[in-house]
């Protein structure tokens, strides 16, 4: 299965690894919008070669980007390859006997890209800090408390989770049962996930119990402080202004102002 | 299932976004701290149970389990589903982050949907009641989603129809199977720990 | 390994105890192979191993999991095949073996940890293995709770099944394993439990703990060299007749 | 209860022992009245019980609920409006005190067991309270890690906390206790550890162990009518002292 472990690669040396992270997630937040908004695939291309530059920049690991963008990739597919046959348009190629719209397969290629660059992007967005420094730095960004309590209690109880419904799944294993297309299996599967929610809520009981003997009363008190320097501020002006400008060229492009 | 970044327009995203931030505000904005506990656990034993497989013939699917975040937190339950949907773009690149909003919307307003028609069992006094509604409230929660996926799908353009249908008919199956393991999975919650199912009712009437 | 005898894993956290256990029911597999009766655990004979080898994890309520007792316990024959007066007949003797009979009808869930640890080995007793495979099977129970397993696993013994336990509590490991196997990631030992647990150093060495028993009378062989006893006692009624000797 | 003092309590699964734990955090509260420190525990005082009483509960999971282990040890005493180097030397002098300055970047699920235990025992002593509660401290714990948490209860102790400790483990609580509260449901018995230890019928009715070498020695009484022992020795060493002497 899938790592569902993002701190992994929290702790190499970058520039991005070095950004304050409140200004790093508002600027490339910018930048991911930025790129699936564009219209034009010359422009989109662009966009994706700007977001390889922030992977580059961010020296994470690229065999594990390549794992990741796998999943996208799966769902974009399909839409790449039906699309010519259900967009229609003027523009078509026969190709055997079907025709093929052109519009459809430039709609496709278009998806894909855009896809991909933001995919890319997301990747040095949220594994360049640990997670819990993530959620601080979009509690600076005005998130909800409440929200970014959920956000990390649920982070951190989610590994706890696995583990026990993994040692569910092996004791099913260990007694011979084997899913099967059945009610049966609908029924062993219901009550087991019926089991891990009652258990989950009885943790959350003592959980809530031991928060409270520590002097929790729903504020989350954090020693996490942030601070914006000159360096901070040169590069949320590149990436938010790439952003911009890729924008102002997609207009352009759109308008056929330049080719 | 939900859709990868890239494939909607600008305005469908915002949608989704300004829906949501809607949704978010007036289903969480009256928490209690001694819920922030519970919502979290219950949000990360759904997205632990969405891991599951099923088998469909040779294949197999996830569970999509909406519906049962429905069930267990009532109104919370938009949070649970926007906080689940947001870490699994994170860690698994399901979904995007541009298109967390709608995702949101097109997960959490089903969930909704599956917290009031699981509230409608308390009208029938049948002992098989929790089994039946939950079966209910987890089937609508899938064909909600899957018909909400493919209206955003479609607020895109015409050529996204025949993608729009096929999401549809790809969901029917699923929603059978949630069908099953949800309403199995309530009949052992009233079974064994009720206060589970009854402090969903309590949110709900409180709001 | 001899069919009907109780060998005891005794390693600190971490030594590899559970994930040896793991793969002797073929759930972890990895470079090497294990042979269970004979046979080499390999992918074409899952089901057999799983038939014959049962498996009892530390926490009861990852096993537990149906809406009542009787039902968990009678999850393993269903998924083998059995049905019918076989079934019922299977069912029934684990839950008298574990001595929940009367609460056959109870939620898992509801019930005591210590009747959850004892359900837990009825869900697998109830498949008759040849094979018994525990983790901790004493863990977190009270003293009393603790006898009734330790009891129970002598009977099982007793009556032919082979069993391994994977423990930390080298107090009562003696009542209940004939030989010991210690392990560090890779095997450090193995040996009759006597032999094994006089070896003070080797155990030291592992941060395990040495026997009380075990301890006090190295210690009274240390300060005061007698040596009226042949062996180190490691039971309470080796050394009563022990110290009975000396005192006349 | 005197202040620097080690209690342990006694008793069955399910003799309300950590029930008794909460009320004392005022966690839960019911008909009777619980004091701490002289003082009532109520509503008003809540916070004032919770800054001096620090509760340790018996899964470490159920504490750890802090991205790393650092913020986990700063939680507490943040709450109670501690900062800078106050906080600092708090959060540092906890971790150092269980070993684990090392991890303190760590997040729990990269922890073992046995570190776990200690990290939740840390999160609980940065808030510096002059009583600790336990329940079962040493639970699923390897031997080592059991002795490590042993001699930080009896240094803690020294230091002036009154440590409050729930328990089954019979042979390990003359290590870590002066007193012993025995419970089943209400109090059945208390007094200093060698005396509560030594009823042995009373012990037997709450199926709870007798120490292994308190019955030893009783049973070596018993049979032989030796009265060379004024009271029965409940550590290793005062056995050793008293076979010595028997043996001349």
């Amino acid at each position: 299965m899938t790592s569902i472990d993002i701190d992994s690669h929290a702790d190499i040396d970058s520039p991005i690894h070095r950004w304050d992270p409140r200004a790093k997630i508002a600027s490339i937040l910018i930048l991911i919008f930025s790129v699936v908004m564009v219209e034009s695939i010359r422009v989109a291309l662009l966009g994706l070669v700007l977001s390889l530059a922030v992977l580059l920049a961010s020296r994470l690991p690229l065999g594990e980007v390549a794992r990741r963008v796998r999943w996208p990739v799966i769902f974009l597919l399909p839409i790449f390859f039906i699309l010519p046959f259900t967009a229609g348009g003027e523009r078509t190629v026969t190709f055997a006997t079907f025709d093929l719209s052109l519009d459809g397969l430039l709609l496709g290629t278009l998806i894909l890209m855009r896809g991909l660059a933001a995919v890319i992007l997301a990747y040095p967005l949220f594994a360049t800090s640990p997670f819990n420094i993530t959620v601080q730095a979009m509690r600076g960004l005005k998130m909800p408390e409440v929200t970014a309590q959920i956000f990390l209690f649920t982070y951190r109880y989610l590994f706890l989770l696995r583990e026990e419904m993994r040692s569910i799944e092996k004791s099913l294993a260990s007694k011979s049962f084997a899913k099967k297309t059945d009610l049966r299996t609908a029924r062993v599967i219901g009550t087991a996930l019926g089991m891990l929610f009652v258990r989950s809520y009885e943790r959350s009981e003592r959980i809530y119990r031991a928060m409270v003997s520590r002097g929790y009363d729903g504020a989350l008190p954090s020693t996490v402080k942030f601070e914006m320097r000159r360096g901070d501020w040169a590069k949320s002006f590149a990436v938010a202004g790439a952003a911009v400008i890729l924008q102002l060229i997609d207009f352009a492009a759109t308008q056929g102002m330049i080719i | 299932m939900h859709i990868s970044d890239g494939v909607l327009s600008p305005p469908v995203l915002a949608a989704g976004f300004a829906i949501a931030g809607f949704l978010l505000f007036i289903t969480l904005r009256d928490v209690e701290a001694e819920e922030i506990p519970r919502i979290s656990l219950i949000t990360a034993a759904v997205f632990v149970a969405s891991l599951v497989h099923f088998p469909v013939g040779p294949t197999s699917v996830h569970l999509v389990m909406n519906g049962l975040a429905g069930i267990l937190l009532g109104k919370r339950a938009f949070g649970s589903v926007f906080v689940a949907l947001t870490l699994q773009a994170l860690l698994f690149q399901h979904g995007g982050i541009t298109v967390i909003g709608v995702n949101a919307v097109n997960m959490g307003v089903p969930a909704l949907l599956a917290w009031k028609i699981f509230e409608g069992r308390r009208a029938f006094p049948s002992p098989k009641r929790e089994v039946y509604f939950g079966s209910l409230a987890a089937a609508s929660a899938v064909i909600g989603t899957a018909m909400l996926l493919s209206l955003s799908l479609l607020a895109v353009g015409d050529e996204f129809k025949e993608i729009a249908l096929l999401v549809l008919i790809a969901h029917l199956p699923i929603a059978a199977i949630e069908a099953g393991v949800v309403g199995l999975a309530a009949g052992f919650l009233v079974s064994v720990k009720q206060e589970m199912l009854v402090t969903a009712v309590c949110d709900g009437a409180k709001s | 390994m001899e069919r009907g005898r109780s060998v005891a894993l005794l390693g600190p956290n971490g030594a590899g105890k559970s994930t040896l256990l793991l793969h002797m029911n073929g759930i972890l597999r990895g470079g090497g192979t294990v042979k269970i009766l004979g046979r080499k655990v390999e992918e074409d004979n899952l089901p057999w191993v799983r038939s014959r080898v049962g498996m009892v994890f530390q926490d009861p309520d990852d096993q537990l999991f149906m809406p009542n007792l009787r039902e968990d316990v009678a999850f393993g024959p269903l998924n083998l095949g059995r049905s019918g007066p076989e079934l019922e007949r299977d069912v029934s003797w684990a839950l008298e073996a574990v001595g929940l009979e009367d609460l056959e009808g109870k939620s898992p869930h509801h019930l005591s940890f210590g009747q959850k640890k004892r359900a837990a080995l009825a869900t697998v007793l109830s498949m008759r293995p040849e094979v018994l495979v525990m983790d901790e099977p004493t863990s977190n129970l009270d003293p009393r709770s603790k006898r009734a397993v330790v009891s129970l696993i002598r009977g099982l013994c007793d009556s032919g099944t082979t069993i391994i336990t994977a423990t930390h509590d080298v107090n009562i490991v003696t009542l209940m394993a004939d030989e010991i196997l210690l392990l560090d990631k890779r095997v450090v030992g193995y040996g009759p439990a006597r032999e094994v647990l006089d070896k003070r150093e080797v155990l030291d060495d592992l941060g395990l703990e040495v026997p009380i028993l075990v301890d006090l009378f190295h210690s009274l062989k240390g300060c005061c060299g007698h040596h009226h006893f042949h062996e180190t006692p490691i039971t309470k009624e080796e050394a009563l007749e022990g110290l009975k000797k000396i005192l006349g």
